[in-house]
């Protein structure tokens, strides 16, 4: 009787962030179709309708608007960067329609605002498991080296923030831009200085690069990144300079390793061979969050009984235990990311491959 | 001195966008003559020129070089094929050094060091000159190394579009003695002239252009004692 | 804020310098192309950079597909040049006599047109190449060197020399000034105008591919990442006077030599502000940067 | 040459337009396109008419956004107020960088409004406490009193008319003294001062009044989105104010308008194009470009005449 | 009105305008002649602010204008053509003429933006029709500047130099390009110019028209000053024949 369910997504499928859009996109156009093969949702079949922002926020802006007033879609899903979120949620807000965020940064969810959700861990959680982890191997002075761009900004105040929380110190704190294409300045100022670890901040391809020059100058101190980096992606573009770097990732990078009672694994290990098969190229965490949004929303609209955009949107704050490639979400009122830094586990590269830290 | 015919013209109409500056030119140089070409401001005296060297295409009739039709044909194959043209108005190569035009002159042809040694002999001004860049040179002297730049491809048909503007009266004349020269060596010459008097003085024939069509044409002598031609062109 | 200025070390000197070297030689590899393409027609190429990305984008798709590193490196810089062919066939030369402005705008159509295909066909990941020889750095001077840098070096200074020589020692390379100083006088000396200047967009092509694909193993390669190269590029070819070829290598090794500097001395996040501050007070001393030529024309 | 029909066209389209749209996403659209269309005439000032290309505009876009939400948000003050302050803010900025800058000529010039476009991007992205960084910052609505501009149709009006007195400004101009001017230098420096153009002064004016129109239009285009983000400032958008510039057809105030509305809609047009968005984009713009080498509208209007004259 | 004080101007070593000195009468028209690259243009350059002399002065109803940009001399009633045309290609031939009447009108960017000058221009309009008329371009009304040729081009400069209502004008081989005919219709023009009140500066090589006009004749050779006086004593000056004229002249 109804039509289709509609899902609206805004994604950075091109531009400096397509890194994060591209596998975003390729999942959602896989996954709705998956579930459409297998009956749909609430008998009605779900049809997303994607735009490109190309990690320009005030496209986002635009496509948001569209996807409200022309494409009437019941739910969005995105942006991939937080720039581009932000510059969507007035739209979101004026709209009442659900939104599931793509993008990092604690701003998002913080303060509260009632149809903003979001899937990956926040800057905050990977800053606080990446100095915790330091703190734990003895590593009290650290460098950090962050992005110009919105992750690697917000980044930065986070972790000088825990820093200080935690009692440890940031003896340097360089900044790049994410087109660099040469980074040993900042690397040879941090390997200069006293700091015992350096705490890479960033998404994109600059991390490579960095990874590289890092080998290239021959630095002791033992380099840490963040879930920016948590795709095989950037093990085969750093190579042998990946060895050895350490970073905080959800459970999907590890998926095979996982142990078999752990609930995330076969869900992990579902979508990362199924990715990996369809579009030959290695399965990313950004990926993963797109996965996880899209089955949330699914969850929140079966719950719900249909697309009543307030229903809808209750129905994802009330989400518990929801387990996703990303994590074990559950949101409430006050927590609209619905993660805690039990689903965040300390990977290490080890032979070019994701080994968990234990 | 009736000799083959190097360049005919039939019907040629030309212009730019919407306007036609050429209406069905009619004209004829044969070996060995020079033939002036005077008309007013306007008349299409350089547009003529431009459509015969291939610099517009000609929207209708025919050129012919040397029994060939090239009404179809680029500009440089033109060149090749022995046509040369001093533009109107200089149009040096600015930023290269004197020099550097001369060589450039004869882009089509070997390098050939004794013709720019020549074209020195013939305005030593320009050896002076030689590295300097050739928008420093004043007007005239880049009148001069816009004729020698023409020169050096040792043409077989020569277009001279106002060779002596902005020359001073001493070197007016040497550039219609060269002109005579060249045209002695059997260059056959097609020249424009506003210095009309002296261009039919030692043109064997002569055409009138007004408005895009040729108004009267004639063996010089008669086209340079013509009432109308006084009048209009000679400012008597 | 605070350890702003802790930890500044003269002896990290060298290495800043040979980074900044390693970036500009890349840097001055792009702005030849635009001094280049300058020379013959007037026209900023705003896909240059994009010519450095092609090359080393089809080199690593080719050396995914199992093929040899020498022989993905000459299709792709066929390829490329191909490309800078085509581009001022079927784009440059059907526009005619366009002005300067508009050939400028086409040019951005086409990089946009060659990101679009590039990200379409070749994927919108990232994509390295594997250093020539080794990728152990060497120690000079207290640095830590790639090897790949000083290919990266050699290479820009074997094609400075060669732009040199054809510039000022051929007859072509002054026909191709000719053409951009008077097209119409040009073509009345018998220059083949349109074959000039579709040889300017093969050879500038030329240095892009070559710049791409000794540059990549360093910085990596993405469809996207032309943008930001022709931005500098033409940067340091504006910087040392653009047409000038001695001017694009002191430009771009100049920009890249500030960045480093001033990324690894004043401060990394207004590293890429710096240099412009510096760049565009040195224009109003030197409005036609440090080795363009004076004005050409006189009243 | 009549002036008054062209714009009484021009009045009775912006005035039926909201009529003859289907839905409010296409209202929403034509609200960017005004938005867009302002500064956009403003920058063909600098370069249609006076000929000097700018490839940084897109700062003095920002520097309206983001003066007037800092004013609004930061210091409170009511956004009627924040608009003409960030405008007075920005002819300031223009007035001083205007001089030094403007004596460049060609590339150079090009290359130093590249790097002012960057280095305000930078202090953007930098100054986090006052810009909220990469990741922008919220404005509020544009409010009238008690009354708040947020219901589209309401925009529409508001932009329409702006955009309606900006079409004015600049016609009057092109065909005034001062426009003359600014043309000549365009066209001959030497020529214009020897008849007594005093270029410099020229050009810092309408260098300032410019970025006025973009600072007008930046201002509105953030009290509109409800958000900012220092991409506003980014060299891409730029190169994209300039191209809507030449794409219309430099000097063509109408062209301006045409041009920007081209460039807001065809993203937007060729959005469902997954992947393939990018190659009909360049495609457009270099097939327009060959076709139409002098913009849309002159390209236009001569073959218009050109029929006529058969 | 206007004097010339021993000046000099050289470019790399070699020394275009060398120690030059004369002066001009208001109401006279004034020519320079020389051979080519003689200096005569650099000397126009130098008076009119394009270039900035290497020494000596130039004094413009005896005050020194020396280093004074074109704009303020203009300001103070110089206008000038150029050997190298400089027309305004992206105007058409009226906005060029009515761009020389850019110091009588009211150039205000507020005015222009608000339209204040609408009946203004339509005289300017007017006007600048009347001087096209005047030169003999009546023909090039309604034509855009790119539409005109190399002749019609010449005389528009004129006849915008002409718009500026200047006391000096700077003409610099206004004849070239133009046939006898036309050049003798030129040299009437001048002397009508002069007429009128408006001191003339003349470079021409049509020895024709300077001998016809001119009140006064400076020969240069080389950058320095070769010889002065009227037509007559310069026709009889053996060193200007051989320098410049030639026997017949
Ligand atoms: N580039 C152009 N675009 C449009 N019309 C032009 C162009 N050049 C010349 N014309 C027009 O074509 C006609 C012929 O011009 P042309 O230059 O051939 O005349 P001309 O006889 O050489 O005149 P002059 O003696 O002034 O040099 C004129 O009406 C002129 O206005
Ligand atoms: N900007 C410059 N740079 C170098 N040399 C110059 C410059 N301007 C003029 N000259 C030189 O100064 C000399 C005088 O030039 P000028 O143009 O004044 O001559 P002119 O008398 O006007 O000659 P013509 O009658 O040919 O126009 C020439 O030899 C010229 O090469
Ligand atoms: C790690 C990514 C999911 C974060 C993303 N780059 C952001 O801007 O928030
Ligand atoms: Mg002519
Ligand atoms: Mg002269």
């Amino acid at each position: 009787a109804d039509g289709p369910i509609k899902i609206g997504a805004i994604v950075s499928a091109t531009g400096p962030a397509s890194f994060l859009g591209d596998p975003q996109q390729k999942t959602l156009e896989q996954y709705v179709a998956k579930i459409n093969t297998e009956g749909g949702v609430l008998g009605r079949k779900l049809s997303l309708v994607l735009y490109d922002d190309a990690s320009d926020a005030n496209k986002a802006n635009a496509f948001a608007r569209r996807l409200i007033i022309q494409d009437e879609v019941d739910i969005i899903l995105g942006a991939s960067s937080t720039g581009s979120t932000m510059a969507m949620v007035p739209q979101i807000d004026a709209a009442k329609i659900p939104n599931i965020s793509l993008a990092a940064a604690s701003v998002i969810v913080e303060p509260v605002k009632p149809f903003v959700f979001k899937m990956p861990h926040s800057d905050r959680m990977a800053a606080y498991k990446v100095l915790e982890d330091m703190k734990k191997r003895g590593f009290t002075q650290v460098a950090l080296l962050s992005d110009t761009g919105g992750f690697g900004k917000s980044g930065r105040t986070e972790t000088l923030k825990a820093a200080e929380a935690l009692g440890m110190k940031i003896v340097e704190d360089q900044t790049y831009g994410e087109k660099d294409t040469d980074m040993t300045p900042q690397l040879t100022r941090a390997k200069s200085s006293p700091a015992q670890a350096i705490l890479l901040f960033g998404t994109g391809q600059a991390p490579a690069i960095i990874a590289r020059n890092y080998q290239q100058l021959a630095i002791k101190q033992p380099l840490y990144t963040t879930h920016g980096q948590a795709s095989l992606e950037f093990v085969r573009i750093a190579g042998k300079a990946s060895e050895g770097i350490r970073m905080p990732s959800p459970a999907l990078l590890i998926a095979k390793a996982l142990p078999a009672n752990d609930p995330q694994r076969k869900v992990s290990v579902d979508y990362a061979t199924s990715y990996e098969t369809k579009f030959k190229s290695d399965v990313s965490t950004f990926g993963g969050y797109a996965h996880d949004a899209l089955y949330l929303a699914v969850d929140a609209i079966k719950r719900a009984g249909g697309t009543d955009k307030a229903k809808v949107r209750a129905a994802i704050e009330a989400t518990k235990g929801f387990v996703g490639v990303s994590g074990i979400y559950t949101m409430t009122p006050q927590d609209h990311m619905g993660l805690d830094n039990s689903a965040f586990r300390m990977v290490e590269i080890v032979n070019g491959a994701f080994k968990e830290v234990r | 001195m009736s000799s083959a015919t190097v360049l005919k013209v039939t019907g040629l109409t030309s212009g730019y966008g919407r306007i036609e500056a050429l209406r069905g030119v009619d004209l004829e140089l044969k070996a060995g003559q020079l033939v002036a070409l005077v008309g007013a401001n306007g008349a299409g005296k350089t547009t003529l020129l431009r459509t015969l060297s291939g610099l517009i295409t000609a929207r209708s009739g025919t050129v012919e070089l040397l029994g060939q039709d090239i009404t179809r044909l680029a500009a440089e194959t033109r060149v090749r094929r022995g046509l040369a043209q001093v533009l109107e108005g200089r149009q040096v190569f600015g930023p290269l050094s004197v020099i550097d035009n001369l060589r450039l002159g004869g882009y089509t042809h070997k390098p050939d060091p004794d013709r720019i040694e020549e074209m020195f002999n013939l305005f030593p001004i320009l050896r002076t000159k030689k590295d300097q860049a050739a928008w420093q040179l004043s007007g005239g002297q880049q009148q001069m190394l816009a004729m020698g730049r023409a020169l050096m491809s040792r043409p077989k048909v020569l277009l001279l579009d106002e060779p002596s503007m902005g020359l001073a009266p001493l070197l007016v004349k040497e550039v219609f003695e060269v002109i005579k020269r060249l045209k002695d060596s059997g260059v056959p010459i097609l020249l424009v002239e506003q210095n009309a008097r002296a261009a039919l003085a030692i043109a064997d024939h002569g055409y009138v252009l007004e408005t895009g069509r040729i108004a009267l044409s004639g063996p010089a002598s008669e086209l340079a004692a013509d009432e109308r031609v006084r009048s209009a062109y000679l400012g008597i | 804020m605070f350890n702003r200025t802790t930890y500044k070390k003269m002896s990290d000197l060298p290495q800043f310098l040979f980074s900044g070297l390693t970036t500009g030689a890349v840097y001055a590899l792009a702005a030849l192309g635009f001094s280049l393409i300058y020379n013959a027609s007037g026209v900023i190429n705003f896909a240059q950079g994009d010519f450095l990305m092609l090359s080393a984008m089809v080199t690593a798709t080719l050396l995914t597909k199992g093929m040899a590193l020498s022989g993905s490196i000459a299709i792709g810089i066929a390829v490329t040049v191909l490309v800078g062919v085509l581009l001022y066939r079927l784009a440059i030369q059907p526009a005619g006599n366009a002005d300067v402005v508009t050939l400028i705008i086409i040019t951005i159509g086409a990089s946009i047109f060659i990101q679009g295909v590039v990200q379409v066909t070749l994927g919108k990941n990232q994509q390295v190449l594997p250093p020539w020889t080794g990728d152990a750095p060497l120690q000079i001077l207290g640095a830590y060197v790639l090897p790949q840098a000083l290919w990266v070096l050699g290479t820009a200074a074997v094609l400075v020399a060669g732009c040199a020589i054809f510039f000022k020692g051929t007859l072509t390379g002054k026909a191709m000034l000719a053409v951009a100083a008077n097209r119409m006088a040009a073509m009345a000396v018998g220059i083949p105008a349109k074959r000039v200047l579709q040889l300017s967009f093969g050879l500038s092509a030329l240095l892009g591919a070559v710049a791409g694909v000794v540059s990549a193993p360093i910085t990596t390669t993405v469809y996207d990442i032309g943008l930001m190269l022709g931005m500098k590029g033409f940067v340091a070819a504006t910087l040392g006077g653009l047409g000038s070829g001695v001017g694009a290598v002191v430009g771009g090794l100049l920009v890249g030599i500030l960045e480093a500097l001033v990324a690894g001395y004043i401060s990394s996040a207004y590293k890429d502000a710096v240099p412009f501050v510096l760049i565009i007070l040195l224009l109003l001393v030197m409005p036609h940067g440090l080795f363009g030529s004076r004005k050409t024309d006189r009243v | 040459m009549n002036q008054r029909l062209p714009l009484i066209l021009t009045a009775l389209a912006l005035i039926a337009l909201p009529f003859a749209l289907p839905n409010n996403f296409m209202l929403d659209i034509a609200i960017r396109i005004g938005l867009a269309a302002i500064a956009v005439i403003g920058l063909n000032l600098l370069m249609g008419f006076a000929g000097q290309i700018s490839i940084g505009h897109a700062a003095f876009v920002a520097i309206g956004a983001y003066g007037s939400a800092i004013v609004a948000t930061r210091f409170g003050w009511p956004p009627l107020l924040s608009i003409p302050v960030s405008a007075v803010g920005a002819a300031i900025v223009a007035w001083l960088i205007a001089k030094p800058i403007l004596r460049l000529k060609g590339h150079s010039l090009t290359m130093a409004t590249l790097g002012l476009g960057v280095i305000v991007n930078i202090v953007l992205i930098n100054e986090v406490d006052w810009t909220g960084g990469p990741d922008g910052m919220p404005v509020p609505p544009l409010a009238f009193g008690s009354f708040a501009l947020v219901k589209l149709g309401h925009w529409y009006i508001l932009v329409a008319a702006l955009l309606f007195v900006a079409i004015v400004l600049s016609l009057n101009l092109f065909g005034s003294p001062a426009g003359r001017a600014l043309r000549g230098l365009h066209g001959s420096e030497y020529a214009a001062r020897v008849v007594g153009v005093d270029v410099s002064a020229f050009k810092v004016r309408v260098f300032i009044a410019s970025a006025v129109f973009a600072t007008v239009s930046g201002s509105l285009t953030g009290h509109y989105l409800a958000f900012i983000s220092p991409s506003i400032a980014s060299f891409a958008h730029s190169v994209e104010l300039a191209t809507m510039v030449v794409l219309g057809g430099m000097s063509s105030t109408f062209g301006a308008v045409l041009g920007a509305a081209l460039l807001t809609m065809l993203p937007q047009l060729v959005g469902g194009l997954h992947g393939y968005e990018a190659i009909v984009f360049g495609l457009v713009l270099m097939l327009t470009m060959m076709f139409m080498p002098k913009g849309l509208v002159p390209s236009i209007a001569l073959r218009l005449k050109k029929n006529k004259g058969k | 009105m206007l004097a010339i004080k021993s000046l000099s101007r050289s470019f790399g070593g070699v020394a275009a305008v060398d120690n030059v000195s004369f002066d001009v009468q208001s109401g006279h028209v004034h020519s320079v002649i020389g051979p080519n690259g003689a200096g005569k243009t650099t000397l126009f350059n130098l008076i009119s602010g394009v270039y900035e002399p290497s020494s000596g002065e130039v004094l413009l109803d005896n005050t020194p204008i020396n280093g004074l940009p074109p704009e303020e001399l203009a300001r103070r009633g110089m206008c000038r053509t150029f050997q190298n045309l400089q027309i305004c290609m992206n105007m058409t031939a009226c906005e060029n003429v009515m761009l020389g009447a850019h110091l009588h009108a009211n150039t205000g960017l507020w005015s222009g933006f608000l339209g204040l000058t609408r009946t203004a221009d339509r005289k300017l309009e007017a006007r600048a029709y009347e001087l096209m008329d005047y030169v003999g371009v009546e023909s090039a009304r309604h034509a855009h500047a790119t539409q005109l040729s190399f002749g019609v081009l010449k005389r528009l400069e004129i006849a915008r130099a002409l718009a500026a209502n200047p006391r000096l004008l700077l003409l610099d081989e206004p004849a070239a390009g133009l046939n006898d005919s036309e050049t003798h219709a030129v040299g009437e023009l001048i002397r009508k110019i002069a007429a009128g009140g408006t001191t003339v500066l003349l470079v021409e090589h049509d020895m024709k028209m300077v001998m016809a006009i001119s009140d006064h004749i400076v020969v240069m050779d080389q950058g320095k000053k070769l010889a002065e006086g009227t037509a007559q004593q310069v026709r009889a000056n053996p060193a200007v024949v051989a320098a410049y004229l030639g026997v017949d002249a």
